[in-house]
């Protein structure tokens, strides 16, 4: 078995118009910005894909990654927790214009709902968010007293995700606070595929410190020298940088 | 009595349809046997409730770690690639639908899919372990088993007197004599061993066997 | 113009009241503040939603490592005993009741506990962050904010008018003015600054201060 | 911070008669002999704890570990998958007589109970057990045409868990196998008393390593050379030695 790809083109080949793609990241990090550029690149030549449903904490930063994403319009709905940044320019005037649907969930039903989607649990109960505007219309259960929120579990088409290392099995470690919704991403998709700085043999990975067995990945491509969002951003970088 | 395959010869005959890379889950007890017939080539990954994927082989007799176990509480070995993770990760791959087949035995399977595997009624000791979650997760839940009771009662029934594993979860059965599928809420024959006839086989089963198609021969190679 | 606390003098105070080795997460913002001002002799482990656990300050500038930041998006730094975890196990300790302690800024806290932090109203985009966890999760939900808003409108109500981030949750209030516990849907008031009368401070109250115990003195050294 | 306790019998000194006591281990496997056995040791000393009610995978094996505390009359339920074993004699014997309750989860709702429990959330909905004798009395809801049982969270007052390498802050790593149900029991109690081979200074662990941060830990014990329950049972051992 060997779930590498030999190419980023080839590794977002297979998102099509109107599917859930979860994309890795928190802020300024561990978004997979190769990827989403490659992903990019297919929808300027061909058209495709669009209306697509983009579940990340946030809604993008300055002109890279989501946002650019975004701001081509590939993206039909946004499903977020924090859809705010240092510049979220380019998702804040879609959504006042109305161009982008917003789900807004917070942070910790967020990671759990994914969680859920990727370990088979249609449903569970939290206590956040009870009694405020983003409970209206949930399901609501007393357990030993105490109101609790139904929510519903989160899966996707395909998740793209930043790691660090990966082996051929799909086996990944990430690189400190990067690793955040990647592992719950890579579980919830059909199709997971990762970027990853280095591509080992299997066994080059401690059994014990694999963080995403490879049974959660379908793709790893690698990516030597990955750009970091909160770098480009800072250079005020804006992808594609000459826009059709 | 009937020529039928052994244990070991139905395991074998399950390891033909495991392909090249699948996530597997084998039961404790006969099911692991699987394991030891993977067609030349082809190499799947077996998972254990434990908390290990890609794990290999039986140590040699004395070379045993028993940090490194599988859920049949026997001895494993590590295989380059295999990863490590708790009990509800474990389950999360089982019950999140990321096996591509659980291979299980049965006391009883109905038509319908219905499994009876971990109780005989209500004495002694009563002990599920992780049937009821792998036949709900697993993508093939494949079950490998004589077809009759030691007593010669079929175990391919209508519906399962004994208490139930899951519902409607299995979607292939490999016995001593058949290899059958479930679709729809029949039983469809595949494959049966040249020597028995349709009539004989169906006089040791509980319930219709259909057979829309051709029936295959069953065979096995001497093991 | 009432003397008062600054937000730096308002972080200070809760600081005070961390103990040692405290599990505390710090919103956004003022809040993060707090980390500065731990007293001599007690560390308090930070906590931040994206994944860390027992990180430490900033680092200098062009130090950034941007895989190791905050929630609030700010780089950090590793300290001895450092652990990283993807989201959902970073929302079991919020979610699970494992933080000591959770600080973070008001738009507005009513009598019974509701806070209001998320949404100003439905103008503009809105963002919920981390924030419905942590009120649900920690021991301890405390609050920083000025006593009043830009406007001079009392920020302490009998209940909020704005979009609720939690129910009853609130169980301490530092102000720039005073610091006022939740008790049984009351407002009790255990500290004011020295310079300012019971009747000033309710004036600025929209709700009543309670006072079932004596009333300390709230100070803070310049900073 | 420092979490280290001196010895085995201060590590248990805190669980009182009644209390619900997860113990880590599946099979021979991850079992925290060395705690259990300090326990049956004040046990026998004070007649205390008792009336325990124990989370375990099995139900014990042979005569050692949480076997010889069933034997011994501290437990009064078992919360368990599997009360099967090569040798279950003490549990089966007790079970038969009515002398020991039984509350039989499948592993993988066990596990995800626990979890639950850690993680604050009170109730789930899992497929596994659905029209099973299990399932009896249990909420049944149906999410995209597919019924689900309704399970709810699992805590404890005390775990007793094994794990391998563990600092001051409470941060643990496990050893292969044996890492099963630790790191979930750890989150799920009021208080996680956990023997490690080794205690390191904070930052002797790899922060990427760490399987169970310090947060889910009350107590860390040294016992550096940890014996193995599958050993002892196969060497027919028997705690303690001389029962009173």
């Amino acid at each position: 078995m060997d779930k590498t790809i030999p190419d980023l083109a080839s590794a977002v080949a297979g998102i099509e118009d109107g599917m859930t793609v979860m994309i890795g990241g928190f802020g300024g990090s561990g978004n997979p910005i190769e990827l989403i550029h490659a992903l990019i690149d297919r929808f300027l030549a061909t058209g495709h894909p669009r209306n697509l449903t983009v579940v990340n904490n946030n809604a993008g930063n300055g002109h890279v990654g989501l946002a650019a994403m975004i701001e081509q319009g590939m993206v039909t709905k946004l499903i977020c927790s924090f859809p705010r940044s240092a510049d979220p320019v380019v998702f804040t005037e879609r959504y006042l214009a109305g161009e982008i649907e917003l789900e807004l969930v917070p942070q910790g039903t967020l990671a759990e709902r994914i969680r859920a989607g990727g370990a088979g649990i249609p449903a569970f109960y939290t206590p956040s968010s009870y009694g405020t505007d983003l409970a209206k219309g949930k399901k609501v259960e007393e357990f030993d007293g105490r109101p609790y929120v139904q929510e519903r579990w989160l899966k996707a088409d395909y998740a793209l995700v930043k790691a660090h290392v990966g082996d051929r099995l799909g086996n990944l470690t990430y690189r400190m606070a990067a690793r955040n919704f990647g592992p719950l991403m890579c579980s919830a998709a059909a199709s997971a595929i990762v970027q990853v700085s280095r591509i080992v043999e299997p066994g080059g990975i401690d059994p014990e410190a694999v963080i995403t067995p490879g049974i959660f990945v379908q793709g790893v491509v690698e990516v030597p020298k990955p750009v970091q969002e909160e770098e480009l951003n800072r250079a005020k970088a804006v992808y594609p940088e000459v826009a059709e | 009595m009937t020529e039928k395959l052994t244990p070991t010869q139905i395991a074998w005959r399950a390891a033909q349809d495991i392909t090249d890379g699948a996530y597997v889950n084998l039961g404790i007890g006969l099911p692991e046997m699987v394991a030891r017939f993977q067609p030349p080539g082809r190499q799947a990954i077996f998972h254990t409730e434990n908390g290990i994927l890609g794990f290999g082989q039986a140590p040699e007799p004395g070379q045993e770690d028993w940090d490194l176990i599988n859920a049949g509480k026997k001895a494993v070995t590590l295989k380059p690639g295999t990863a490590f993770f708790h009990h509800a990760d474990s389950f999360a791959m089982v019950r999140g639908g990321h096996l591509d087949v659980a291979i299980l035995g049965a006391y009883q399977v109905a038509e319908n899919g219905d499994l009876a595997n971990w109780s005989t009624g209500p004495k002694g000791v009563p002990a599920v372990g992780g049937a009821m979650d792998l036949v709900h997760g697993a993508r093939r839940v494949a079950i490998i088993t004589d077809h009759v009771t030691k007593k010669g009662e079929p175990k391919l029934v209508e519906s399962c007197t004994l208490p139930l594993t899951g519902v409607g979860c299995v979607t292939r059965v490999y016995t001593s004599l058949a290899v059958v599928d479930i679709e729809d809420g029949h039983f469809v024959l595949r494959e049966k061993l040249p020597s028995i006839s349709l009539d004989d086989l169906q006089s040791l089963t509980g319930a219709r066997l259909h057979t829309p198609g051709p029936v295959g021969d069953l065979t096995a190679p001497e093991l």
